[in-house]
Parts: C-alpha cells; structure tokens; sequence
C-alpha cells in the first residue's frame, strides 16, 4: 500500500477539571499510562502503524511544551522521515483568526491541501484503544461513505458527560448524535463514540471553507447525520479518560492479564519515546505480585496491585499497594503508599505514609517532597 | 571530514567458544544483562569518550549484529558529522579477500579510514564488558608522545600466562610483549584495546603487505614490529571492571556479577549510560503467583513463576511452578510450566515445554537460539 | 572533544516594522537570505558546528509555525538525535509566569539544569555570520571569563537604533554598553554586538534565579560590565538585518565574492533544510550574469545582479535585474522585476512590469498574483 | 516484520565497461544528471512504489554506494518498519562464499529476506534510468496469479539481439526465452525487473544449491527453469523511458538527454521525486564572465566560463575563458582558465589545469574520478 492515503488530525479539545492536579501543568493527552506510555502514544501509534506519515497536531498554548517534550523530532514514530511531517497548529490561533475575519480553520486546510492523502482521520485525545485504522479505512471504501465513525459499546459508568453518542439505524446508519448528558433515555450500554473519524478529504475541505467552527469534533459530529456515513464498531479494549477514578481504573485495568493483552499485545504495537534503562533490579528482600514495572527501577520493598514507571526507587521495606506511581520517584524505606496516584519525580521520605481509600484516592503533584504522612478518608 | 580519533570495532569474530549462542550470529551480537548485545558497552565506550565515527569490522553471520546496529541511531551515532559503518568484505581490481586477522581487517580498510581522516586510530574489540573513557587514553597517548598506546589491566599472577603480557618500564614504556608466556614477567595484561597514530600504521601495513612480510595480527605482529622498530610504544593503565565474555562460563559469570552490580560496573550511573536498540514492549507483568528475587527483568516480560538469582532479557515469559535460579534467558524466549532451570544460558526464542529440567549445576547448560525443548507449552 | 561542553539558547527578541510586510507571518529569524538559507540557519549552524548537541530556542506564539516548518524534526543540523534536543519555549510563557509570580526564566534555568553544560551561549536572531563557537570558547577559557560578548567594527550605516555599541577598555573588558541611538559621540566605526554571548552555566543559573527580567538579552548586556568579561572581535563577513534596504543590501552583498566565499565557504558548512531538488535548467535562450540561483529553477529569460530561490521558473523573454526572487515563483514571459523583493509563491503574469528604484524597493507580498503593472519611484 | 513485498537491488558490479568512472566505485554509485547517483533512480522508484525495505547486494568497493545510502534517510527510508539494508559477503558455518552471479546472490542472501517475510521479491538491477511504478507490476502478477513476473519493454527491432528476448503468447505469459538471440521472434526485451513469489523462489534456489544443479543467474538459469517447470511466467509490459548506462556512449547520451527532460522521464514531476543524498552547499553563483545555456548547474558551482549543453554537477568550479561543451562534470571537479572540454565525461574531483584540451569529438573522452590533467589551475 502507498503512503499516502490517508493523512491524520490529532486534536487536543478535552481538559477536565476531574484530572487536576495532575493536569495541571500537562495536557490530558501526556497523562502518563501503564507505566511507560502517554495517553497520546494510542492515537499516534494507531495512525503510524497505518503508514500515515502526515500527521497535524492541534494542541494549546501553554500546554504545548510537555507534548514536544515526549514527542521530540517524532524519531520512535518515524515522524522524522523525509516525506513525513508533524504539523503543529495552536487552537488560539483559531481564535484569532475568526477575530481577524479569517477562515478559522485556514491552517488545517492547507494542511490537508499539502497532504494530498484521499482519506483524512480525526483522533481525539481522551480514549486508550489500539485501534486498526486500516480496518477502518476499508469499510469506509467498502460502503462508499463520506465519512465513517467508530465507536464502542459502553456501559453507562464508564462515559462522560460531554461524550458523545451514537443513536444508529436499522441500517447501521447515523441517526442521531447527541451528548451524554442530553440522553434522556437510559439503557444499559451505549454506543459511544471514540472521536475517531475518516472522511474523505476532498469533501472535508470543500466543508471547512465554509465553516466558522472553532472545534473539528463538533463540526464533525454534526455533520455525521446529514452525510451519507456508517459506523465501525470497535471491540478492542478501551478506556475513557476524564476524572480521577476513570483514569485511575484504566491504569489497573492493565493488571487484568486479557485487557492487558489485548490493547498491547496485539499485532499494532503500541510506540512510545524510548530512554535508554537498566533492567529492573529485584532484591533479594523485594516481595511483587500482580503488579507492572517500566525499566530503570530498583525494587528491595513490597509491590502489589500497582503499576510503576522508570527509574523508580521502592527502598527497603517499603509497601507500594493500589498505587500508580509515575517516572523517576523515590520511596523511601518504610513508606508505604496505598490507593494513592504519585506523580513524576517526587520524593517520599522514609517511614511516611500516604493511605488513600478505593473511594478517595490520593494524588502526590509531580516535584513533590513528603515528609509527613497524608491519610484520605471519608 | 576530519577526525580527531575513530575508532575501528573488530567484530569478525565467529566466537566459536559461545558453541551454540553463536551458530547463527557473530559474538559481538550475543545479549547481555537483559537489555544489551555485547558489543553496546564498546559503542556506548566509545559516544561516551567522545568518539562519533566508529567502524565495525565484520564478515561472520553479521545480519543480526547489522539489524541492531541500523543507522547507530541508539547510540547517537545518526548525528551530523558522525556515523558507524559496518565494514564487510569487498572486493576490488585486485581482487577479492577476506579479512584474515586483525591487522589484515584494518589494511583492507585503509580506504574507510583515510575518508574519515583521523590522526589517531582506536582499535577495539567487540567482545568485552567494560566501562572506559578512551579520551583519557587518548590524553596519556598525546602526552607520551606515543606511537602506539596499548591499554592494560593488571590480572592475577595465576592468571597471567593465558594474557598477552606487557613488560614496562619505569616509565610505562613497553620494551617487551609476550603472547601467553609460561614464565609471565608482569601481570600487565593487553585489553586489545590500541590508540595508533594511524600515518604510522598505515605506512607499516602498506609497506609489509606491498613486500609480503607477515602483518596479520596486532599481538602476533604488530607490536612486536613496533616494539623492533623503536617506535614508542607506551601502557595506559585502566584498574576498573573488564571482563572478557569469550566462553560460556564467563559468560555466564559476567551475567550473574551483573545482577547485583556490585562488580564496580556502575551500569545505573547515568553519567556513563550504557545504550542499546531499544525494543518495542509493553512494562513488565509480574502476576500473582510470581516470586523474584535478586533479579533482572525488562520490559515485555510475563513472569508467573519463581526467579532467583537471574537475568530476564525483553520478552521473555514463565509460567506458573517454573523455577528459574541463576541463569540468563534471551530475549522471545518462552518457559512452560513447571520447568526447572539452573545455572544456564537459554538463547534466544527458545521454546521450552512443560516439566522440562535444564541442570547446569555441573558445568553451565547452554540452549541455542531457536530451540525446542520438549513439549510446546500449552497455548491456553 | 566531548559533546557537552556547550548548551545554546537562540533568542527570538528583535522583529522590526521596517521589515513588513515580509515579516508579517514569519518571524525575521525565518527570512530567505542568498537563495537557500533563512536568517536562523547561521545561528543554529555556528551552534552545531560547535558539536552543541542541546539547543533551547525562545520564541514568539503565532510566530512558531514558520519556525517548525524549517527546523522540522531537527533532522538536517542533526538535532533528532538520541542525546540531542532542541526546546521550544514561548516569550509568553515568561509573562505569564511573571503574572503568576512564577519566575518568569524557569524554564530557562530548568533546561541550562538539564543539559548539565559548564558553558551557555547565547545567540540572537538578527545577524548573519558563521561564527566558530569553539574559537570564542576557547578565548572564554583563557581569560577565566564569567561572560564573553562577540562584537565586530561596523560602520554606523549598518546599524539599527536598537543595536547594541560596547565601549572598551583598554585592556579588552567592556567598560559600558549602550543602545545605539543612545551614543551621544559620533565616530566612524563602533564595536557592534553581534548579540552572541558565552556565559558560565553555573554562575548563569544563579543569577537567574534571583531575576525577574523578560529579556534575556537585556539581562545579558546589562550584566555584561558589572562582572569578569571580555569581549571577542569576529573578524569574518557580517550582516545586520532591520529594514528592507539592509535586508535587500545583506542579501546582495552575497554577488561579491570575497563576501559569499568568508560566509560561506568557510571550514564552517552553513546548514539548511534539503529538499530533493532536480538541477536547475538554463534554456537556450536564456542569459544570466552576476547572479545566484538555488537548485530546482527553470532559467528561460534574462537574470542578472540577482538572487533566485529553489523551484522558481524565470519564463521566455522575462527580464529580472537587482532583485531577490523567494522560492517558488512564476515569472511570466517577457515580465519585468528591477529593484523588487519577491516573496514566496508569487505568480506574475506575463508581460507585467514590477520596476522599483535603488533606493525604493518594491515588495511583492507572499502568494500574491500579479496581473498589472508596479512602478516604484520618488 | 511482515511484508507485502521487499525489494533486493543488484548493485554488485564492478561496471567494467565505464572505465575509470568505476575504478573505486561500484556502477550504481556513478554520479547522473547533476544532482544523482545512478541507484537514486531504482531507489526513488521503490519508494515512489511504496516498497520500503530494500536490500542493497553489493561486493565491489562499496565505500561510496554505502556512504550514499547511509540509513537511506534521503529517500525516507528511515521510517518504522522500513530500511535499506547493505548486503555484503559473510562466512557462516558452511563456509565463506562471494557471489558468483545474480540468483546466487539472493541465495546467499536469504536470511535476510526471511527476517523481512515477503510474499513477493522484487529483483532490481541498480544502473538504469528510469520512473517506474512496481505497484502496477505486482498489480499484474496478482492478476495473473503468476510465479515470476518479468517486466518488458519493446526495443527497436535491429537492437533486439543485443537483449533478453521474451516470446510471450496472446495472454502476455513468457512460453520462451532467449538470451541475446541471433534472429529474435520478438522485440520484447527484459528490463532485468522480476517479481518473484517468495517462497517458490526460495525452494527452487535451496533446492538446486543443496543438488549443486547450477542456478546462478536469473537470465541464464532461473527464468528458463521456470518456464520449463510449468511455472507461471508473464510479461508485464513497460513503455517509458528506460535507459541501461553501462557503458560510457550510453552514460554520455542518457545525461545529455536528460537535460532537456524531453525524453519522457519528466524529472521535474513532483508527484514522483528522484529523491538523493542532497550535500551541504550555497547557491549556484553564475559570474558576470559566465553564459550558461541548454544547460543544468547544481548548488556549490561557481562558473565564469561558458556552459553550453552540459551538466554541472554538486560544487563544480570553472574558471574564465574555458568552455564547457556537451559534457558531463561530476561533483567537485574545478577547471582552471581557457579550458577546452568537448564530448566529455569528467570524473569526480579532477583538477584540469589552465589551457588543457579534452576533446572527445570521435569518441566521448572520459577522465577518471581524482585526476590531475595539465598544471593546477592558480590559486587566485
């Protein structure tokens, strides 16, 4: 297959306030996952194992530094190649512009000009799946559609208000899209969109000269009725990013060994940014179970049911339980860390306990030195 | 383009002593300490002193050596003005050669090494674990004015016959070399590790292969050319860890003194990084019925038995009842159930069956690359 | 010579009205110069041909676009490599830390931390040189300096206002700086900063953290006599880019040889971005003197005293004389272009006369479509 | 790493036939057109056909063919799960063995093709000229569920017996083939181009080596053993520009006809780039002493003398009062004053000296790539 049939938008348009404090100085999109990936890593690696090589981020002012930061020159995503590019656009520039009296979204459309690719997708930032863009791409060609949807059949528990859903035809057809929040009627599972759309680009452009839209999801999830689109259904492991526990749930759900398998074991390997670590040192003392470690770590303490990326110190007699601990943190000797999110470098004095509850997890901000024990309660 | 220094890895070699490690790759491109092939602690030596054009000599089974090098990417070496180049045979108007030893490798490769225009030639091996700044060498070899810079490490007297031995004198000249001696007069033993002013070198094997005179290996010929000649040949001491990995046992023993990194090794001191090809895995799943203890392990693991004492490269999984106790398992190999493995080396993609029982407790157990051991573990 | 010697921050701090509209949506540090280079290629190619392999580049939001189109992943200066990285950081970030009471240079000093180099040079964004980093480096470490400024002998028609005059003492250390429209003495030559600065890191650091400046450049100068510091002259070829007659002179000088061999054809190679450009084609007819022209060109007419960037096609019987052409130009047959800058991607039609004056430019603005005559005149 | 299909380029010979141009190159490492090396051509055209993993088959002084590769990153061939691979001589176990013709070559290559599991092989020479898509090639062998797929072009009738003749029936399937036939049945002459389905090759060629049945050329051995096993063998018609540059005439006219681009080959069709190692150099500078007409000039030029229909390549100085005349320059050659050049190819960094006549107005005169002719220009 030649390279370019199809080119790729990412966006960047959901931020919670429910994932603060650890979306305080990152977007969602770098939110740390199972150890050694972003957020962000699913996405681009669903669009570089389709051999797309064109790829158009649009991200924010002020948030952008931690996405070059993991993406440097895109060399782990072959984004650096002669005849691929990341395109990096600013949605404040949007703004600007339609306050200028320009077409808002004048930098996408000369994005897609350059492409040159017949097919463009949308990727949201929200979603953690390893999806097939290929499988995709063939049913859309298949049903002749102007645009094609993938979404997945969710409980109600696991969606955000501001997600959107998908009410189909008999036909398999779009009939209706509508957010969450607006359903009036409740059923046990929806069919929630995954933000991911292909459309053909020839018709996108001729749409997005006539928009004012500030936001390529609404414009595109308003269109999906209007237009002759269909949906794929994706049935692959997926989960939602949008607050605390969801994201917190996502992480654990890596310690179910199917889950696990099947979002990173499949035939699309997941990409990330390597660094260059040690392997793993357990001591003799050290006492893991059920548990998932990134490289460059050194563990003498006790880990159980938790996840823990690189370059970590668990010291001597150490209890880490329930804990996503992210990069490059020390855990001091005789700590112990229960129900409890820890960001990036942070140190954790010997002997301190930080105890959260399932109900109330606890977050430690990235740079952060405990020297006193923090208990969550109700 | 103008070099300071490069340097030359020799990674010819077949490495026969490895037996069946290395029946289908050089020994340079054997794994190590669950991360590393062994030629990466040479090449990230080298990026670490400062040295960004490196070439690797090779003619036996290179591909597995040429996929892990790529571009030198992993190391660096994709930088301007910097590159490693894998140096194969060729041949030429005046026919075809193959590379037969290690001074003949260097002379085939006079054009390589005249386009990167050094002044000074590092010659290496690619089959050592060490950490080394050659700029310091370097320095010792401009101070001395040093035709030829030989590094030694000081061995145990016992030990010392199985060396190259290095006679010096009061000021670490080198005024006698002898291969292997019975009687050793020093234990100053030659690292293969060689800084020549490369217009000598090159003037001294261009002219013995234009007369024929034999100039086929450093130690056998080279230096005691040099030695005859007067040409200063000068010691640079180096008392860090070194280890020669050319045999299963020191293999195996270099494996397991890196477990705990108390062999002086500092392979987490992030000022001297050692570098690799970084594969593409999942963090490492340690499951509920798992036990391990004073081990390494990378990520892609699946590790559902007991480990001791070992070393886990990428990939690598283990079912549930197996025991793993000292040994080294490659990277995509697969363990059944209970399996009982003691004081091995499992190559690489090795598939072990059920029950199966792999007892190294006399001499080291060795499985090749590729081997099925008893029943496929059930795929369940 | 070990890599990390040297850390490097390019500034983005001059842009300058009398340069519209060329700089209306790029920053000046993105300006063609001689056919093929943009103005920050010098400065980024002096920094690598330094072996400076960490490179943090202050930039303008809104401006960044044409700054990431050029650099791309870093590739061509080498900067995507393992151990390299080139920071992107936003002026606005420093004014919006400051509003915050934040500092406002934190992410200055947490990448002068990171980068772990005993020395940091500065270099701003305005002149064209090829400056040998290593050589003041070593100037630097002779004199057991805190900071070493680069100036060079410029007579006052070639420089701005704004520009920066350092006043010697005799033994070589700066006795005062000041703006050059401050200079009350009048003289025939002064010592013109070229804006290029090495500092020691450490001592760099330390001052930083205790201030509160949103210049960089201005702490520097304003540092500069009050501390141990010599000043080093560059000797080689310079231009100072403000307003379009010095941009126009900059680029023309490049017709004289000894000019374009000092900048040039120095041991130094200036480095740009490649793009795969077929050789350009001189036609039958066609007739060209004393002029440069950049690979990928069509050549059917008359060119002389004149610079063509890549892809431009110069049709039959067109004349083009003491003009800069940017890239990707059609210039219809027998057209006329005297005294004009030429943006990229402009098309005039044939038969069109676009005459300036030596000393009234005319300027074609990017993507523009000529279809009738410009005439420039007192 | 799974693969539709790879491509393997033949770029192992010396080119005899190009004299001194290939003295300490191989043939497809021979500067074209200004701005390329012959195999940019080849190269472009698999990345254009969205073939992304290629090896490189090579043993003739591969110092500039590997240089210009380098990780294939000018052609994009950097990118994930794509890569350019040189294959040079190795020894393994069996033995050391240098390639003794083209289907020996991809035999003694096999390693290499397996870890990249193709369905189909792309076999390629490295020295022709040309644009072409391979995608529409392997279009045809899928729709003809052929076993090997030969691409044709049709050549005037008088040169047929200078070619590979391919007898094909009404359904375009090859029933014969004739190697340079006295009186050819047919001008359809094979372009060297084969698509091959992997694993059949692959048994044909262990099969007849572990026999020592002789399969050592495609054209010799292979194609006709096909065609008498039954096997399916078609044509696929070709009808651009194709040029083979294997000797200095056609070298001379293919550059020549590439400068006015009105041969078909429409170089300038950004949709298909010839992509290249593009080198670090300013601007062209054409003097106020020059004319350059019906001419390509390149970046790093510096002419004061008169150009008329020939090709300047990267970094090519000519000096006032000499003429440049229906010739070819390659990279980093200078001319000195009142040089004289006709009908001539001049190798890389040659230095003509002042007054110096080439004149290759009988036969097209060729100077060797470094040479000296006639006193160094002066350094003024």
């Amino acid at each position: 297959m030649k390279t370019n049939k199809i080119c790729a938008i990412i966006g960047n348009e959901h931020e919670y306030a429910d994932l603060l404090p650890l979306t305080e100085n990152r977007p969602l999109s770098t939110l740390y996952f199972d150890c050694k990936y972003r957020i962000i890593d699913f996405a681009l690696s669903s669009v570089v194992n389709a051999n797309v090589r064109s790829v158009f981020m649009l991200v924010n002012e002020g948030r952008v530094k931690s996405i070059f930061d993991h993406l440097g020159g895109g060399r782990e995503w072959g984004l650096d190649s002669i005849g691929s590019y990341q395109y990096f656009s600013f949605y404040q520039d949007m703004v600007r512009k339609k306050a200028q009296g320009e077409l808002p979204v004048g930098d996408i459309i000369d994005f897609l000009k350059a492409a040159k690719a017949p097919y463009t997708v949308y990727l949201t930032n929200k979603f953690v799946c390893n999806l097939d863009l290929r499988a995709v791409l063939k049913i859309h060609q298949e049903q002749n559609n102007q645009m094609t949807a993938v979404f997945k059949r969710a409980a109600a528990n696991r969606i955000a208000p501001d997600d959107h859903i998908l009410t189909l035809k008999k036909d398999g057809t779009v009939k209706h899209v509508k957010e969450f929040r607006k359903m009036s009627s409740k059923t046990e599972v929806y069919n929630l969109s995954l933000g991911v759309f292909i459309v053909n680009t020839e018709w996108l452009i001729e749409q997005l000269q006539n928009s004012q839209t500030l936001s390529l999801e609404e414009f595109l999830f308003n269109s999906l009725p209007q237009i002759k689109s269909s949906t794929y259904e994706y049935t692959g492991y997926v989960s939602n990013i949008y607050d605390l526990p969801s994201y917190y749930q996502a992480n654990l759900d890596m310690l179910n060994s199917e889950n696990y398998n099947s979002l990173l074991f499949s035939s699309h390997k997941v990409i990330t940014r390597t660094k260059n670590e040690v392997a793993t040192y357990f001591s003799i003392a050290s006492d893991v179970q059920n548990s998932q470690i990134a490289t460059g770590c050194v563990i003498k303490g006790k880990v159980a049911n938790s996840l823990i990326s690189r370059r970590t110190l668990v010291d001597n007699g150490a209890v880490v339980d329930h804990a996503i601990i992210m990069g490059s943190t020390k855990i001091g000797a005789k700590s112990q860390i229960r129900y409890a999110l820890v960001d990036k470098d942070v140190t954790i004095d010997p002997g301190v306990k930080i105890i959260g509850q399932p109900d109330n997890l606890l977050v430690v901000k990235k740079n952060e030195h405990i020297t006193a024990n923090i208990h969550g309660g109700k | 383009m103008k070099n300071e220094m490069i340097a030359v890895i020799l990674a010819g070699g077949q490495g026969s002593r490895l037996k069946d490690l290395t029946k289908d790759s050089a020994k340079p491109a054997v794994p190590f300490g669950g991360r590393y092939r062994i030629i990466d602690f040479t090449l990230s030596n080298c990026v670490n002193s400062g040295i960004y054009n490196i070439g690797v000599i090779t003619q036996y089974q290179p591909l597995t050596l040429n996929n892990h090098i790529g571009n030198g990417a992993s190391w660096g070496l994709d930088h301007l003005d910097s590159g490693v180049t894998i140096l194969q045979p060729y041949s030429n108007k005046e026919g075809s050669k193959w590379f037969e030893g290690t001074a003949h490798a260097i002379y085939q490769n006079i054009d390589y090494i005249d386009s990167m225009d050094p002044e000074y030639l590092l010659v290496l091996s690619g089959d050592h674990i060490y950490k080394m700044d050659y700029d310091q060498m370097l320095q010792t070899h401009k101070e001395k004015k040093a035709a030829l810079t030989v590094a030694v490490i000081d061995v145990p007297w016992d030990e010392a016959s199985r060396f190259g031995i290095m006679n010096t004198d009061e000021n670490n000249r080198i005024i006698e070399f002898e291969e292997k001696p019975a009687h050793p007069k020093s234990n100053h033993a030659s690292m293969g590790i060689y800084i020549f002013n490369w217009q000598r070198l090159r003037s001294v094997l261009v002219n013995a292969f234009t007369k024929e005179v034999p100039m086929i290996d450093f130690g056998k010929n080279v230096i005691p050319f040099y030695i005859k000649s007067g040409d200063n040949v000068f010691a640079h001491n180096f008392s860090g860890y070194w280890k020669d990995v050319g045999t299963i046992q020191s293999l195996w023993e270099a494996n397991m003194e890196f477990i705990d990194d108390q062999d002086g090794l500092n392979v987490r001191d992030r000022s001297w990084r050692v570098f690799s090809k970084n594969p593409i895995a999942p963090p490492q799943f340690i499951t509920d019925t798992a036990t391990v203890n004073a081990s390494m392990v990378v990520d892609g693991c699946f590790v559902a038995g007991k480990i001791e004492h070992s070393i886990l490269s990428a990939n690598v999984q283990i079912k549930g009842g197996s025991l793993v106790k000292d040994s080294v398992i490659m990277p995509g190999t697969l363990i059944g159930k209970n399996v009982t493995i003691k004081r091995a080396i499992i190559g690489e993609n090795v598939t072990i069956g059920d029950n199966a029982v792999i007892d190294g407790t006399k001499e080291v157990a060795v499985v090749g690359n590729g081997e099925v051991i008893g029943v496929k573990p059930d795929e369940d």
